[in-house]
């Protein structure tokens, strides 16, 4: 039987009850390393409280959360939900007062959730095969016949077209276009957009779809790719949440406060995660190597303020498969 | 069934029903007999129990999933899971028949799934004959390293063949446009096929080796002395006298080929092939994380279907078992068929193919694992090689736990598949009726997509009593379910080769049939049994979708692991790092294997 | 139960109206491979099974051995039934008193010679330990003539090897009856002597009940004190050797136990005391001082076949007068020269006879001789 | 090439220096299965094998299909070298002109009767239309007596109707050699008599050459042409059936081939033109009419044996006077009945002899009785 969400007001409270739970089970979609600076800030800082942590794909801990909700048996406390999960995620996650834990208001989203990070999508190319004199400028560059025939890689469920739904300027239906045109250079499909980032690292295709911290984790291991200047893009956000039913519900409430606060932001930045303003901004290009990255490149991006949009991204993506013709079903 | 019972190989199939039993008893009761008289029936009692509650045990470990698969199949559960759903509708099947891509999969499906069998067949026989049946020079060392790479996850192995072979920068399809200027495209239901094919031979060679051993030479020479060249005889003698192995191979091979996710994944993706398995993969992964249970295991009840195609042909082919036994007890004999002029000739092709389709993706992923990200074999690069992601995996705390998780459920799985695979085959041979129903029930599970089963599996522990979820332990439940209708193929197809003289001239002396079993039966079953049991950990080491989808944070394996670094971070070198681990821990349990169950006199 | 214990209990097999049905599966055709067999062996007898290749013996033997259900009769065993198809029992092999040499020897592929000896001893129903059972099948071995071969793999054995692995496996199993399916038909005949002599001598030494099935009618005689001739799955004649040889109840044992020579013809009269039939043949009247046991007292007029064995035609090399009974003249047709004798195949008239001569005999084919049927050893047969 | 051409064309099968060794593997212990065997087999003659149970028979025809490499040695058929150690040549069995029945068969579990026996005219070296493979396996079944069992599983057969389906199939290959392994073993007397006739005059009317190999003395010495007796993996003499019987090359020859009594002695002198050689021996002073080629001009006291076979012992119940050359008195120990004759061992003194008497002697174990060893057929053997 899961133990009944806490009453705690304020962090001290929290963390007390926290600390009779002794434990927290976080499952999140990054490599543990990524995430061992902050959990260590977290132990250090809440002493007696240990944090078990789990790498799982989104999809894969809605499916978990999913089913153990069903069968009331829920067995981590803190999960992740970000782009398509969002809306799925909506009805798992506890009822939370975050501002109580001292959340900013604006990393609080819809309530429930909490911005930890974000997963700004970019176009990438390999710098030993593409000269800089040839990189696309901006989206109609990427319709340029020298990518044809398999040059271009692009993660065929169509994700990277997130900014066409989002950025009035550019529009659906625009994007409609752009996706069918782009569909006719027969690009290199792949199944995800991590797999694209390894064709372009690899230089088996000399451009494509990327994430930001992808790319950057490659080049500072001295891979040839960079990010190309070709904007607006979507700033992918990724939340944090509390299960409806975790185990240990005071200690994930605690460790999600303490990933929102500075100090966890400060321990995450390191490894490329961290949260971004929500449209272009480039005051911290400084400090924020994510950001930094983005503004040197010159690329504009935006990122999902309101929860009407991840709707809109869910209809808008069957037709950028229809347009392209990767549409499975 | 009458004409079955009388039949040489099951002479006293029947003694085992309880009215037999009793009848025996009298008779041998009703003289003054001596103090033990009985003990044996006893015995019998306690072997008949000991059938029965193994018998419950499979039949629950099948039909369970089974019956989840059925059950969701006819839910329409697009966002929700099965049992929230009341009512029952056929709404999955239709919208599958009604997919605007239906036929066009259906066709590539068939293509790839014939063309991958082929490849696989044609190796592995060939692979299969040559190692076990002629006196291929340096067989001994060849054999084994064709296994090798059994625990390899595809994704892993799909990933080194791109890296090998892709047409931008593979220095395999480079040096290939070199020499003969064709210009190989891997990303092709060809290159699907070829891969996929040589992905496959080990596990069918596996298959095929004990049966190839167990083959009496004499057959052979017969057609020789006959006249019969070399492939007349192969293909008129030694080919159809190992069908039953053969076939249990290919289907075997079929439904990997069906299911197999990531080599049409990662190879079909890029033109947009899609195969069965896409469809299953595209229900149950869409990028919103809700699968759509429903049409999944409406798919799954498709192969359910397929699969009592199989079942039937299989049978077919078997009936006659008879036609099978080659292990007798006369003038037996299985000294190595000669390949004279041809030996080196033969030795070369061999080589070569141990040299594309083993040493080059084993090259790869090494090369990968040594590398910081990823890139081709090169040259240029071979500077920037370390050991930095050795050291980044074993300081991942992770680590130990999920060896030692591995560890755990592979030898658990591959010990329990290999008995309840043996005890399965056994009853499909010597146990009458119920045996042979049970036999096939096994076979239902058979071509179940691994992630269809896993969820099932999980459906089933989440809602039961049962402490398993979250442990090891539902993942070695799901493996075994998922491996012992191929491990009991895997052994029955060289039960059908003994003989039934070689167990009735134990019984005449005096043994009971236990004994028989223990002494004549099982010895020679021997090198099936252990390859079997190979081929279980290999696989459960491997195995990715189950693992995956039963994970928690206290039962992850090494591939979950992997799968981590491949999947959010696209840290192959880190993984390959991690698969050249599991790469030696199957290379290991080959040599092990191979040095334990090799018999001299065979 | 009470019924099978009143069997005689100096009868260790008793069989009783066996049959055996194979079901062909495509066309389900039936045959019969055994086919109302029915015989009593003595405790401690040696009891032979001889008929033409596929009449079933083996197929008797296996239901024996209980390695084939048969579909009708009994069987019993010491006084213990341990088949019978109206009650449905079926004692297991194991649980028979019995060993066996299979006609294919069962020798496992997957072990040394010793250990397809020492089976029985280790896992049979009377086991030993381990020191007797090595001094047990090393003795055992070694009177097969396999000492030297006691740690090869089986299947490095020479047929006749394995023929008498097969057999010393049997023989260790110390049966009360021991099955044997030409257990000697692959060795030679110093061999096969030798081992039938030890045979015999193990057979008479532990009194053990020996049911044997050799298509080898030389053996069956030197060897059997019962012997069972088959044909068709049915039976022919039970008798004694000398009963067999002399005095066949059929033509076909006639023939098939040694050679005969089958004159028909039609009985003439019957004279004296003893029983001399007279048969009128196309070579004249012949003098039959034996016949079968006739289905009905003999009449003049009915058909009858005259059967002589070769040895008992002597031939000679004045040719005779006409009109002697029993002797008349002949030409040689052929000679066979067998090493102490010489098979010599002569014409009267139209008949040819088969004859035993001397290997040295000075004649050859197409010379006149004389033939003389000894009267006494010419059987009347009705049947 | 050319130097091979120049081997004798009428010898359809030469074999020289054969060798075959068996290695063990565990021990690597050595064993020589065939040991500097050489024999050449005249084009269109009847050739056998014959000798004890693992004497290396069946390794010897195994070398010559093709089966089994040989060490040293070399193999020619006619006059092609198909073998030879030193070139390193082996041609395969395929492409040898033989067909061979081996000695468990190697019946096709997974064909019908019909299609094992179609075999060679399907997939063989001659193949032929349907139509006719069809009449001509059906005739072939026929003679072998499978015609009824012509669409039955193979494994549904008796063992000696299996054994008679691989006769058929070896037939039907139309080869220049056949190579038999104990075709008949597991026949009985009368379809033996009748295949081996059938063989035989297949053999001789398609000329083709046979190489037999039996553990049967009797088959052997009715059937051949030539005659080779091995032991060991030797050969013991090569000659034909009457030289081997009656002028057996040594004590084994003498002993394996037949049954002979064989006493030991020292020559006392030579005697005559014919080279009568007079034995001293316990018994007495023997004459013998024959003698193996010595190796040196026998001298008197050289040690030697005479031997003289049951058949040309003979039983008389008058008792001789002593000192009559070759004629004993002797007393009879045990006597058995075999049908046509009944087999007496008599003792003379401390000497065993085994004769041959007439089947209704009017004598039994303990009599007193004369032996007479018929001077002509006593041979005295060196070795
Ligand atoms: N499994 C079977 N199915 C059908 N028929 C069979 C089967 N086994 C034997 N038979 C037939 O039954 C008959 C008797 O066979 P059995 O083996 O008893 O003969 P046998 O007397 O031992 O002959 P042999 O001396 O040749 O071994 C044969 O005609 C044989 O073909
Ligand atoms: N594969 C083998 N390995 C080792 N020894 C063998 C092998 N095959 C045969 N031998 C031995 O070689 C000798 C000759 O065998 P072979 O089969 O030629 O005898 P054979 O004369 O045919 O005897 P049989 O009449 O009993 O069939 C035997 O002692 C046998 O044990
Ligand atoms: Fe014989
Ligand atoms: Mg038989
Ligand atoms: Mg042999």
């Amino acid at each position: 039987k899961p133990p009944p969400a806490p009453d705690a007001r304020n962090l001290a409270e929290l963390y007390r009850a926290a600390k009779a739970e002794g434990q927290v089970i976080w499952f999140a979609p990054k490599p543990e390393a990524q995430m061992r600076p902050a959990i260590q800030a977290f132990e250090k800082k809440y002493p007696g409280i240990s944090v078990k942590y789990t790498n799982k794909k989104a999809p894969d801990l809605v499916t978990q959360l999913n089913v153990e909700q069903a069968a009331g048996r829920v067995s981590f406390d803190v999960s992740n939900a970000g782009g398509l999960t969002v809306l799925p995620s909506l009805d798992m996650a506890a009822k939370v007062d975050w501002a109580g834990f001292r959340v900013p208001g604006d990393q609080i989203f819809d309530g429930n959730f909490v911005y930890v990070w974000a997963v700004p999508k970019v176009w990438a190319y390999n710098t030993d095969a593409v000269p800089a004199s040839v990189v696309p400028r901006n989206w109609n560059g990427l319709l340029s016949p020298r990518w044809n025939g398999g040059k271009l890689t692009v993660e065929s469920r169509g994700s990277f077209m997130t900014v066409w739904a989002q950025d009035r300027a550019l529009g659906t239906d625009a994007g409609l276009d752009f996706a069918a045109r782009l569909g006719r250079l027969h690009p290199h499909y792949t199944d995800n957009t991590t797999q694209a980032h390894t064709n372009i690292s690899s230089g088996q295709t000399p451009i494509g779809t990327d994430l930001i911290n992808l790319v950057l984790e490659d080049r500072a291991k001295g891979a040839p790719i960079a990010v190309a200047p070709v904007g607006p893009t979507n700033a992918n956000k990724a939340y944090l949440f509390v299960p409806e039913g975790s185990p240990h519900p005071a200690a994930g409430r605690l460790l999600t406060a303490f990933l929102a606060s500075p100090e966890g932001q400060a321990a995450l930045v390191g490894s490329y995660n961290s949260i971004i303003p929500n449209d272009t901004d480039c005051s911290q290009a400084a400090t924020n190597r994510v950001i930094g990255a983005l503004c040197d490149a010159g690329v504009r991006w935006f990122s999902e303020t309101d929860i009407r949009q991840y709707q809109q991204f869910a209809d808008f993506f069957p037709q950028v498969e229809q347009a392209l013709g990767t549409d499975v079903n | 069934m009458r004409t079955a019972v009388a039949r040489r190989g099951s002479p006293s199939a029947h003694l085992e029903t309880p009215t037999m039993q009793s009848g025996t008893r009298v008779a041998t009761a009703a003289p003054p007999s001596p103090p033990d008289a009985d003990r044996p029936h006893r015995r019998d009692r306690v072997r008949t129990g000991v059938n029965i509650a193994i018998g419950v045990l499979l039949a629950y470990l099948v039909l369970f999933p089974l019956g989840m698969l059925i059950y969701s199949s006819l839910k329409d559960s697009e966002l929700k899971l099965p049992f929230q759903i009341p009512g029952f509708t056929l709404g999955n099947f239709t919208k599958i028949f009604s997919s605007p891509r239906v036929l066009e999969v259906a066709l590539n499906s068939l293509i790839f799934v014939t063309g991958t069998v082929v490849v696989a067949l044609v190796i592995s026989v060939g692979l299969a004959y040559l190692f076990e049946r002629t006196d291929l020079p340096g067989r001994r060392f060849l054999a084994p390293s064709t296994l090798a790479p059994m625990a390899v996850p595809a994704t892993v192995m799909a990933v080194a063949w791109v890296l090998a072979a892709n047409p931008a920068n593979g220095p395999l399809a480079i040096l290939i446009r070199r020499v003969s200027g064709l210009s190989v495209d891997i990303y092709s239901l060809p290159g699907m096929i070829l891969v996929a094919g040589i992905f496959g031979v080990p596990s069918m060679y596996l298959m095929l080796a004990p049966t190839f051993a167990r083959l009496n030479l004499e057959f052979e020479e017969a057609a020789a002395t006959s006249g019969a060249g070399w492939l007349t005889r192969t293909r008129k003698v030694v080919l159809p006298l190992t069908l039953p192995g053969m076939s249990a191979a290919a289907m075997l091979l079929a439904v990997i080929a069906l299911e197999e996710f990531a080599i049409p994944s990662i190879l079909g993706t890029p033109d947009q092939i899609f195969v069965f398995s896409s469809l299953v993969q595209a229900a149950l992964q869409p990028p919103s994380g809700l699968s759509d249970y429903g049409r999944a295991s409406a798919y799954g009840v498709l192969l359910v279907l397929l699969s009592l195609v199989m079942i039937a042909v299989y049978r077919r082919q078997t009936r006659e078992s008879h036609r099978f036994r080659v292990v007798g007890g006369k003038g037996y004999r299985s000294s190595p068929v000669r390949l004279g002029r041809w030996r080196y000739p033969v030795m070369t092709i061999v080589l070569l193919y141990v040299l594309v389709a083993i040493v080059i993706p084993i090259l790869t992923l090494v090369w990968t694992s040594l590398t910081p990200y990823l890139q081709p074999i090169s040259l240029d690069s071979l500077s920037g090689l370390s050991f930095a992601n050795y050291g980044a995996i074993f300081a991942n705390p992770s680590l130990t736990h999920a060896i030692v998780n591995t560890l755990v459920i592979s030898l658990v799985t591959a010990t329990l598949t290999a008995g309840l695979g043996l005890w399965l085959a056994l009853a499909s041979a010597r146990g009458g009726r119920a045996g042979r129903a049970l036999f096939d029930l096994s076979f239902l599970v058979f071509a179940v997509p691994s992630v269809v089963l896993g969820v099932a599996v999980l459906f089933l522990y989440l809602f039961l009593p049962i402490p398993v979820y979250g442990t090891i332990w539902i993942i070695v439940i799901a493996l075994t379910t998922r491996y012992v209708p191929r491990a009991s193929r895997m052994i029955q197809t060289s039960l059908l080769q003994l003989d039934g003289g070689l167990e009735e001239v134990g019984r005449v002396s005096g043994a009971r049939r236990g004994t028989v079993l223990r002494r004549v039966v099982l010895p020679l079953a021997a090198p099936a049994v252990t390859r079997t049991w190979l081929w279980v950990f290999a696989n459960a080491l491997g195995e990715l979708p189950i693992a995956l989808l039963l994970s928690s944070s206290d039962n992850r394996t090494v591939v979950v692991l992997l799968w981590d670094m491949i999947g959010e971070s696209a840290n192959y070198p880190e993984a390959s790092a991690l698969a050249v681990l599991l790469l030696a821990l199957s290379a290991g349990s080959v040599w092990w294997v191979n040095r334990r169950g090799f018999q001299q006199h065979m | 139960m009470i019924m099978q214990n009143l069997v005689a209990p100096d009868h260790a097999v008793t069989i009783s109206g066996l049959e055996k049905r194979f079901t062909r599966r495509q066309s389900s055709e039936v045959s019969l491979a055994v086919d109302d067999v029915g015989f009593t062996v003595p405790r401690g007898s040696f009891f032979t099974l001889l008929g033409p290749s596929g009449c079933g013996k083996t197929t008797t033997l296996r239901c024996l051995a209980g390695l084939e259900s048969a579909d009708r009769g009994e069987i019993s065993m010491n006084g213990k039934s341990v088949f019978s198809a109206q009650a449905r029992r079926d004692v297991a092999p194991e649980d028979r008193p019995i060993a066996m040499v299979p006609q294919s020897y069962g020798i496992w592929p997957h072990m040394k010679v010793y250990d397809n000896a020492a089976f029985p001893l280790r896992y049979g129903r009377k086991t030993c330990s381990r020191a007797e059972a090595r001094t047990r099948v090393h003795a055992m071995l070694d009177q097969v003539g396999l000492a030297e071969y006691a740690d090869r793999w089986s299947t490095q054995l020479s047929g006749g090897q394995q023929q008498r692995l097969a057999l010393a496996r049997a023989l260790l199993c110390e049966p009360e009856v021991l099955l044997l399916d030409e257990p000697l038909s692959n060795l030679d005949a110093k061999l096969r002597a030798q081992l039938r002599a030890e045979l015999r001598s193990f057979q008479q030494k532990f009194g053990v009940t020996t049911l044997y099935v050799t298509h080898d009618q030389g053996e069956a005689l030197a060897m059997s004190d019962t012997i069972v001739v088959m044909n068709r799955g049915r039976i022919e004649q039970i008798g004694s050797p000398a009963e067999i040889y002399d005095s066949p109840a059929s033509r076909f044992v006639a023939d098939f136990v040694g050679s005969a020579n089958l004159v028909p013809g039609v009985v003439d009269g019957v004279r004296g005391a003893d029983n001399v039939v007279e048969v009128k043949t196309s070579v004249g009247i012949l003098r039959c001082g034996r016949s079968a046991t006739p289905p009905a007292p003999p009449t003049a007029g009915r058909e009858v076949h005259v059967c002589i064995r070769p040895e008992h035609v002597r031939v000679v090399t004045e040719v005779p007068a006409a009109g002697e009974p029993n002797r008349f003249p002949a030409r040689i047709t052929s000679t066979e020269y067998l090493g102490d004798r010489r098979e010599v195949v002569v014409a009267v008239d139209d008949v040819s006879l088969r004859a035993h001569a001397d290997a040295h005999l000075r004649a050859g084919p197409g010379d006149e001789v004389g033939v003389l049927l000894d009267p006494e050893w010419t059987v009347a047969l009705w049947s």
